[in-house]
């Protein structure tokens, strides 16, 4: 801590940027702050509850920065590879922001967390991870530690779901779609939801019914899914946030596996590996075409 | 408000048999927007189209729906029907019911309900189509012809002499291709060399033919009427403008004991050389893998020998020079690579083109191939004319053909003919009789195909005046008994093996595109079949364009041609070439896609899956002239129209015009129940 | 719908098809006078690099029992490129909507070029006998009819 | 230890003792432990796939589906004739599973999965070049072999899978480069011994099998070398019926390239079986033998 604080300090004194981007104590847990003084930089923390994916505040759609200057952000290893995200689709130039990678062993579930980190009490995205330290960043800091082993129970839910049949599938998504009160909030949190106008919220023509109804909500998965494909970086924000519990993470699992096993593709943080979405082989597989 | 009018086709008995058009025509009025309905007998009849054109005119239409045949078929028709009403002609579409519908489909009340369907789909989106005008290009109107070889040369000619200037790459030293190593061509027996030389110097003088030879296409950007092509000119290491050709360089070179390329490998050359007398130009090369001065430099050693350089009185030799970049503008390119030789089975790297171990080919010398026979047989060549064997240098009197190596075999790799091999393998055993009169040739084929004005009579002739034995059916093996050559083989016609002794096997090698042609392809942007020939954009009707516009395509590069049918071809795309320079602009289908500038969110997911690059990036300013987003902006001369990039953009900020997502929504929904 | 009495179920088959293989497939088809069913309504597009995973969304949600995919074999676009981008894409989405429970046997993807009417034939006869054979997709059209919020928030979200 | 399948077939047990005896000692040597497949029976030969197709696809399958119950990885059938037999069965039912299931179905082998590779002696030492070259005690040096490929071992490709070129084989030039042998470039390598014609058509084999060791000679050879009991026994024992019709002069050892491959690793003579030829095997044994002992 001692060690970002400084870095924070040293950065801001200099002038190399205006504002650092990272987590601070608050009233409910650990939550994002805008440090901009350096003297204000003994209010950054790190520890297991800061698990805000910070990089959704680059995404220049999002008025935040605007006026702040030169940004610094606080990242962890699955951050990085949303800020590698951010600067592969052009939204942010790797030159504009220092990047303060952070030394990770996995979060909490939540920034309340009062556990101490175990194998029972680590947030389920972290099973399994292997990243300790961002590789895309200008300073690493931070105390190394070690991962959790996988394979993570959604891992293990996604082939569960597998198993069933597809009617099966039908009722259990039904089931948790329902709770879905279409509020976007997996939207606005997500790091690579930046789109100036979501489909969602277009209306000629109208390819996703703004309704909380089954028919609605199961095209709006569908669309973010699809969207995400090759681009989620498997942060876990959109699940923490849903207000209705709905297991979000375990689709864009699915839809990963799918990348990763016919296109080998995982998220990377590095801004140069193309994404899977715009590219091809002539010998991706085809056994589902007649 | 829309005003759509529907015309439903009977097209005689065609649709009308199973549909009932006039249901159909009455189901349709009743749809919302519909206000004229009416079916024909035929509406592509000039009557019928009189109807579309009037109702346009007389009930103030803003779309029209023909429910006829397929818009492959009539879509053109109506259009212009349309636009003679003064109706832009983008709002008419067509609902194919003969083709989907009437044709496939016996049951009545089926065929019926379906083909309302197919019209109500039509109907839904054309109340979206929007009034597009055709996009007008300028046209840079010069020439990129790629590959000096015969085919290279008469479209570089012809498209000069149409007044039109031609930029001409050749990858070897000097133009004239394989042309210029043949000897005589069938089926006149005149002279390769004598025929094609005049055309070269052609080349090298016409004041609107600038050529780069020994140079390579880098990369291509660009569109129909406006390439940017890059070309690589590789350092000869001889200063063009200093050199006289006087050849001295070449004389002094110790090296001398290099296999010359231009005769297969049956003649030496030196490091320094020009490929041969005729060569245009006429410029020596330096050989950078065989002179003495590069493989000391590669291995950090000082340089030693420089006796060209010694021997140049003009002081042309550079040692250091560095092949060069240069760009040139072109508004069409003609493809003009040719063919090489199967290598029959020998350093190809490629797995399904091995075989043919039994012939000994590259391991007995006297087994060689067509190319290699007729350097024997050149005036020009290492033997100055004389069939001379390569193992001893003497005179075969027994001589060998074996036709279809490779070729129409698809076990190695070529399921295909190779067009040529019948002829110049005929050729070959005349040019044998005239020179050895006591020679006998004999020719191993499996069909004589000698399709082509005064073909079938020459080979005719080879047979009957000549002598050559032709004996249908396949060699199975060849091997060396002390100074013969033994033939182990089998005659399909009188069902006997034959064994027989040879002084000289020559192979007719399958002809296949040059390497590295499927990378020059994907520089173009052009399609090619799994052997590597150029696809033409139709077989029938479109036979020298390529899938891209304005890349156009000549020789054997395509598929295996001979020398008439180059030249043929190449006049052809000149033809296309000239034709497409004759205004200054140029018309497109407006079927391209649009940005909606205030919705991009600039992540190009656009620039990345689209196939022709089409997408650029388009700074948008703010009144204070400050950047403040960058922008996807599609470039309507590259845009084909394939639509990738909308399917793709996660915010559907860019349309497709013609098919935008509110057309196609529209007719999913008309689908619905 | 469900109540068609005695009548044999027709499933209702949306194609969305490339203009320039599978459409024209389709018209070899006809000229060639295949017979096949006649449950398949075509959409035109230009490549099936344009057919967006949303057109299959909203062709089940308009009442849509199977939905056809077609284009140019790989290797064949007109457009060099778009079936490519499309085979990416539908891979990606046919697992996907497997996995929220939609029978993958209610789609078919399929390389129809321009010279394989009867290809064409085939597919649309294999589409309609297997989307016959799963019945009508009435799962989908109940989700709007079935509001199922209160009754499932009550058995579902954990204490 | 390695462990590799090994189907005999009926010469090994008979006429080609020594090929038997001298394979075993090689990969003995070699420390590969050679396991015989469990009740083998007869691979069809030349006659079962007359007799129908899935007699001749089901009669091999028997002893691939014992192999693979045994747990056998691959197989090594050292006579080119098994080996075809077994690998075309292996390669049919691969490529027609109704055939297979058929066969499954004859053979009561539910189970049956196909998954045994069938090899050929220049696969095995191929495979196991490094091994043997390093196992080399007796370099055959300035020995001149004829490497006798005959019908069947790199051929049709389909079957073999390829392993070397059909029609210009190198595999065995290869093993005898590796045990020190110089091969000689001669042209009769791929042509046919006669096969079964040995007892229906003799004089045919006694004409095919003269060109051929003739041949040989010419090229410089002083032994031909094979890896078919078949072709063995045509080439070795026919010498005599050949000299006595004036097609062949003097004697030309031919030996089994277990046998060849024997000598260089320092086996003994007698343990090779080389003692069991009709044409005398003393102009090489006395070369490289006298050193064998040593080591042997």
């Amino acid at each position: 801590m001692r060690e970002l604080r400084d870095l924070a300090r040293r950065l801001l004194e200099e002038g190399s940027v205006q504002t650092v981007l990272g987590w601070e104590e608050g009233p409910r847990g650990a939550r994002p702050v805008f440090v901009r003084r350096p003297e204000e930089a003994e209010r950054l923390i790190f520890d297991p509850r800061c698990v805000h994916n910070l990089a959704a505040y680059l995404s220049p759609r999002r008025p935040h920065l605007k006026g702040l200057g030169r940004i610094a952000i606080c990242v962890k290893p699955c951050d990085a590879k949303a800020v590698a995200g951010l600067i592969r689709e052009t939204q942010v130039a790797r030159d504009q922001v220092v990047l303060i990678g952070l030394r990770c062993g996995g979060v909490l579930p939540d920034p309340e967390g009062r556990e101490t980190l175990s194998g029972e009490t680590v947030a389920d995205r972290c099973r399994g991870c292997p990243d300790r330290e961002p590789r895309l960043a200008d300073h690493v800091v931070g105390t190394a530690a070690e991962g959790f082993p996988g394979p993570s129970r959604r891992q293990q839910k996604v082939e569960e779901l597998l198993a069933l049949s597809p009617d099966d599938r039908w009722r259990f998504w039904q089931q948790e779609l329902a709770r879905c009160v279409r509020c976007h909030a997996c939207r606005q949190v997500c790091p690579l939801c930046f789109c100036e106008q979501c489909i969602a919220d277009k209306t000629r023509p109208r390819w996703v019914e703004s309704s909380a109804h089954g028919r609605g909500n199961l095209a709006w998965h569908i669309s973010r899914a699809m969207h995400l494909a090759g681009r989620c970086v498997d942060c876990g924000e959109c699940e923490r946030v849903c207000p209705g519990g709905i297991p979000l993470g375990l689709l864009t699992r699915r839809v990963a596996k799918t990348v990763g096993e016919r296109f080998g593709w995982r998220p990377s943080d590095d801004p140069a590996v193309p994404s899977p979405v715009g590219t091809w082989r002539p010998e991706d597989p085809q056994e589902f075409i007649l | 408000m829309a005003r759509i009018g529907v015309f439903v086709c009977h097209c005689g008995e065609n649709i009308g048999r199973t549909v009932d058009c006039a249901r159909v025509a009455e189901a349709l009025r009743d749809l919302p927007g519909v206000v004229h309905s009416v079916d024909y007998k035929y509406m592509c009849s000039d009557p019928g189209q009189q109807m579309v054109k009037q109702a346009i005119a007389e009930k103030g239409l803003t779309g029209v729906v023909v429910a006829a045949c397929s818009p492959h078929m009539h879509e053109k028709t109506f259009r212009r029907a349309a636009s003679g009403a003064g109706l832009n002609p983008f709002l008419c579409e067509m609902a194919n019911i003969r083709e989907h519908c009437s044709w496939i489909h016996e049951d009545r009340e089926m065929a019926t309900a379906k083909a309302i369907d197919i019209a109500r789909t039509l109907v839904e989106k054309v109340k979206r189509n929007r009034p597009l005008k055709t996009i007008q290009i300028p046209v840079t109107r010069r020439a990129l012809v790629i590959g000096g070889g015969i085919a290279g040369i008469q479209a570089a000619l012809d498209i000069a002499d149409g007044g039109r200037e031609v930029v001409l790459v050749e990858k070897e030293p000097s133009i004239g291709g394989h042309m210029s190593q043949l000897s005589e061509t069938f089926p006149t027996l005149d002279c390769s060399q004598c025929i094609l030389t005049p055309r070269m110097v052609e080349v090298y003088q016409h004041p609107r033919i600038r050529l780069y030879a020994y140079s390579e296409v880098e990369s291509v950007q660009g569109y129909i009427g406006n390439f940017r092509v890059t070309i690589r000119r590789k350092a000869r290491s001889v200063d063009e403008d200093k050199c006289n050709g006087c050849g001295a360089c070449t004389q002094a070179c110790p090296n001398r004991k290099v296999p010359s390329e231009f005769e297969c490998g049956l003649g030496k050359r030196p490091a320094i050389y020009v490929p041969f007398p005729q060569a245009v130009p006429n410029l020596p090369t330096i050989d950078r893998s065989r002179c003495l001065l590069f493989l000391n430099r590669a291995k950090g050693r000082p340089d030693t020998c420089k006796k060209c350089a010694e021997a140049c009185s003009k002081g042309a030799i550079d040692f250091d020079q560095q092949d060069r970049l240069v760009t040139e503008e072109v508004g069409a390119i003609v493809v003009a690579t040719g063919y090489q030789v199967y290598s029959i089975g020998k350093e190809t790297g490629r797995d399904d083109l091995h075989g043919y171990g039994e012939y000994g080919y590259g391991t007995l010398p006297d087994v060689i191939d067509g190319l290699q026979f007729e350097r024997l047989a050149s005036a020009s060549g290492p033997t100055a004319g004389r069939i001379l064997r390569p193992s001893d240098g003497k005179e075969p009197k027994r001589v060998v053909f074996l036709q279809c190596i490779g070729s129409r075999d698809p076990a190695k790799g070529m399921e295909y003919c190779s067009k040529i091999c019948c002829m110049y393998v005929a050729k070959h055993t005349m040019l044998y009789k005239h020179k050895v009169h006591d020679g006998q040739a004999t020719v191993f084929y499996m069909d004589i195909r000698a399709a082509g004005k005064g073909y079938d009579e020459f080979t005719r002739r080879a047979i009957e005046e000549e002598g050559a034995r032709y004996i249908r059916g396949r060699v199975s093996r060849i091997w060396r008994d002390g100074e013969v050559l033994k033939v182990q083989g089998f005659d399909t016609l009188s069902g006997r093996p034959i064994l027989m002794d040879a002084d000289l096997v020559v192979l007719a090698t399958a002809v296949r595109p040059q390497p590295g042609i499927e990378a020059l392809a994907q520089k173009l942007n052009v399609s090619y079949d799994r052997h590597g020939f150029i696809n033409e954009a139709h077989p029938k009707l479109r036979p020298v364009e390529t899938s891209t516009a304005g890349v156009f395509v000549a020789g054997a590069c395509q598929a295996p041609r001979d020398i008439p049918d180059s030249v043929a071809m190449a006049s052809a795309t000149a033809s296309k070439v000239l034709g497409l320079f004759a205004s200054e602009m140029l018309e497109r289908e407006p079927t391209v896609a649009v940005v909606n500038d205030a919705l991009c969110a600039g992540c190009f997911h656009c620039e990345r899956v689209c196939p022709y690059g089409a997408v650029e990036h388009r700074e948008v300013r703010n009144r204070a002239g400050q950047v403040v987003r960058v922008v996807a902006y599609v470039n309507p001369g590259v845009c084909q129209g394939c639509g990738t990039c909308q399917a793709t953009c996660p915010s559907k900020s860019v349309e497709l015009q013609g098919f935008t997502d509110d057309q196609v929504y529209q007719q999913i929904q008309a689908l619905g129940l | 719908m469900d109540g068609e009495g005695a009548r044999p179920f027709e499933p209702r088959i949306t194609a969305f098809v490339c203009n320039w293989c599978t459409y024209t497939g389709a018209d070899l088809a006809g000229t060639s006078r295949l017979q096949m069913a006649a449950n398949v309504r075509i959409i035109r597009l230009p490549c099936t690099g344009r057919i967006d995973p949303m057109f299959i969304v909203k062709a089940f949600e308009r009442g849509a029992d199977g939905v056809i995919v077609s284009g140019c074999h790989p290797a064949d676009c007109h457009y060099n490129a778009g079936n490519y981008h499309a085979r990416r894409r539908f891979a990606i989405f046919r697992e996907l909507v497997d996995f929220l429970g939609i029978d993958p046997g209610r789609l078919t993807f399929s390389w129809v070029s321009a010279s394989e009417g009867a290809k064409w034939r085939d597919v649309v006869n294999e589409t309609v006998d297997r989307v016959r054979r799963l019945g009508p997709f009435t799962a989908y059209r109940e989700l709007v009819t079935d509001p199922p919020v209160t009754r499932v928030i009550g058995e579902e979200v954990p204490a | 230890m390695a462990r590799i399948g090994y189907f005999p077939g009926c010469s090994l047990h008979g006429t080609s003792r020594e090929y038997d005896e001298s394979l075993r000692a090689l990969l003995a040597a070699m420390e590969t432990s050679v396991e015989e497949i469990d009740d083998w029976s007869c691979c069809g030969a030349s006659s079962a796939h007359q007799g129908g197709r899935l007699l001749g696809v089901a009669l091999p399958a028997r002893n691939l589906a014992r192999a693979e119950a045994q747990g056998l990885a691959e197989v090594l059938a050292p006579c080119a004739a098994c080996y075809s037999r077994l690998a075309a069965s292996r390669h049919e039912m691969d490529r027609d599973p109704d055939l297979a299931a058929k066969v499954r179905l004859v053979l009561a082998r539910e189970d049956f999965r196909n998954g045994v590779q069938v090899k050929n002696l220049l696969q095995v030492l191929r495979d196991r070049l490094t091994d043997l070259k390093a196992a080399v005690r007796v370099p055959l040096k300035d020995l001149k072999v004829a490497c006798y490929y005959g019908c069947l071992l790199v051929r049709p490709p389909e079957v073999t899978g390829g392993f070397d070129d059909p029609e210009a084989p190198s595999s065995m030039e290869e093993i005898c480069r590796a045990l020190g042998a110089t091969p000689v470039a001669w042209n009769r390598r791929l042509d046919c011994c006669g096969a079964s014609l040995s007892l229906a058509r003799s004089p045919s084999v006694i004409r095919l099998g003269s060109t051929i060791l003739q041949d040989a000679r010419k090229a410089g050879a002083e032994v031909v070398v094979t890896a078919c009991p078949m072709c063995h026994s045509n080439l070795d024992f026919r010498q005599q019926a050949m000299r006595h019709r004036g097609a062949l002069e003097g004697e030309m050892p031919v030996l089994f390239l277990s046998e060849l491959a024997g000598l260089a690793l320092g086996l003994p003579p007698k343990v090779l079986g080389l003692h069991r030829h009709f044409v005398p095997t003393g102009s090489v044994t006395s070369r490289f033998a006298a050193a064998a002992g040593e080591v042997g």
